[in-house]
């Protein structure tokens, strides 16, 4: 493999977190994004070609390596780890936020048709959810957004990957 | 009873009401509201009879239900005048649709590769653990962290101590922190000078606020070289 | 790729420590151990070939991803920057300044019970909270307040966007 490409391999498999263009070429200092956007997409078929454990994933801005979604029965058994679940109340909240983000609680309860202190407060403990600041209305309410840690956990390169809603209801009809 | 529905399935009225009509194989645009309101004060009397807790709500949107059959059953009146008005049922047809798009949303979410549950990342620790700290980076923390630290506080405090810190008092830390800022660099300002070509009333209010609060502290002194001169602000202490 | 072996790969990628043969033979239970080994050894092999930016390794019993040893000039200087965290005594700290600024230390001290001295300093040091002035009180005291850097860390647009003990409360309920 070509050293630089190798370079980037080895960077993108060392980060704890997904790790973005800029900051590969803030190391491969001097180096064009374009190559790095290039070698990385190259990265990105070499394993999909492969059909290996692990995948290359452009995800929240970055690049990270994940294992085969095929797989995960094998490595749930591996982590014993209790699955990390969004109830359907949560989800609903969330959707809510991730597609009307900023957007304050009386809007999200209005859209639910129930209070969602619950799930909201549940979202912002997992840090799916975050407060952007306040709306400049009577009341000043809080402004809720999603994470960057939403995109990490749903498998996103940034807001535009989600279908919009437009695209959902038509799935329906 | 009619029905064979887990009680515990749906996540509000709105849900309840999507589940009928799709039960009922009804238009969403066009819903017959005398069934769907039978229907659904059947399902809610059910709930009632096994003593659940029913959540307010859905109580609300049965009053809903209700009113929009009673608007729909009064005489359609031959004025022209009235050929405008909206469908009764317009709003709660508006509602289901958002709800409906929005409860697909978060079943496409569920669908996607959810990392911890369907793609797990790397764990193993790959370099020694004595890294250097970057003072120039940092994790992102989040704002409710810091609300709990603070709310921790106050829990071991004296209710006595507990005061509300309320917006109206941030924003007016907020403009402290500007004027402070400023005098540091320019080391005395014009109160006009603050204020700036900005001419809401809130934002002055709280420069003039932000002033009372720092001559008060004694960081700042303001002086005024004539009556209706302009007001010179200093630094207290360098 | 065949199943068998992509699922050793996954297993290794995602374990936390290095895994070792018997391990794997438990999760997919019934497998001879011959020939999980010789999985392994082909996958070492592939990544021997590719000559890429990681490697597989056989390591303290067991078998481990580890980055090219040639590249680790590269891998430190991702390193080099590692993310500061900030800890709990100083997170209640930075939270008194945030809400009480311009606050004096024994202020800071009376709310938290104990001296803020070490936590104070080390906010400073991160740039996360800065000297306001001084209260022209007897003993001219230190006043403290947050930073730019503060609201940057945090994703507030200004301290107006922090919420108030009340907003919380009402999530809570």
């Amino acid at each position: 493999m070509e050293q630089k490409k190798a370079i980037i391999e080895a960077l993108v498999f060392a980060s704890e977190a997904p790790l973005s263009v800029e900051r590969i070429a803030d190391i491969l200092t001097g180096e064009e994004k374009a190559l790095i956007s290039q070698a990385l997409q190259e990265l990105v078929g070499d394993y999909e070609e492969r059909k290996g454990g692990i995948y290359l994933q452009a995800v929240a801005g970055g690049y990270q390596f994940r294992t085969s979604p095929d797989l995960s029965t094998w490595v749930k058994k591996l982590r014993a780890a209790k699955p990390v679940g969004v109830s359907p109340a949560a989800l609903e909240t969330l959707a809510i936020i991730a597609y009307r983000q900023p957007v304050v609680k009386a809007d999200i309860d209005r859209f639910r048709g129930v209070d969602a202190a619950g799930a909201l407060r549940g979202l912002l403990d997992k840090k799916l959810v975050r407060i952007v600041g306040r709306k400049d209305v009577p009341g000043k309410p809080i402004l809720y957004g999603t994470t960057r840690k939403f995109l990490e956990v749903f498998n996103l390169q940034d807001l535009s990957a989600l279908p919009t809603l437009r695209e959902l209801k038509e799935l329906q009809e | 009873m009619a029905y064979e529905i887990k009680l515990d399935i749906f996540e509000g009225p709105l849900d309840l009401l999507l589940y009928l009509i799709k039960k009922n194989e009804i238009d969403i645009y066009d819903i017959p509201i005398a069934l769907i309101t039978r229907q659904y004060l059947e399902y809610i009397e059910m709930l009632r009879s096994l003593n659940l807790d029913l959540a307010g709500e859905f109580l609300v949107l049965a009053a809903t239900l209700l009113h929009i059959k009673s608007r729909l059953l009064l005489p359609v009146e031959e004025d022209p005048s009235t050929q405008d008005e909206e469908d009764p049922r317009a709003e709660l047809v508006r509602q289901l649709l958002d709800y409906q798009a929005f409860k697909e949303a978060a079943l496409e979410l569920d669908r996607r590769p959810v990392l911890e549950r369907d793609v797990f990342t790397r764990l193993c620790p790959v370099a020694e653990p004595n890294d250097p700290e970057d003072p120039e980076v940092f994790v992102e923390m989040d704002v409710f962290d810091l609300v709990r630290a603070f709310q921790q506080i106050f829990t071991r405090l004296d209710k006595a101590d507990m005061i509300e810190i309320e917006a109206e008092e941030m924003s007016l830390a907020d403009r402290i922190n500007e004027i402070m800022d400023r005098l540091m660099e320019r080391k005395h300002l014009t109160f006009t000078e603050l204020i700036g070509a900005r001419t809401d009333r809130r934002w002055i209010l709280y420069t003039f606020l932000a002033l009372l609060e720092l001559m008060k502290l004694r960081m700042i002194k303001a002086y005024q070289s004539e009556s209706y001169g302009a007001i010179r602000l200093f630094l207290a202490v360098e």
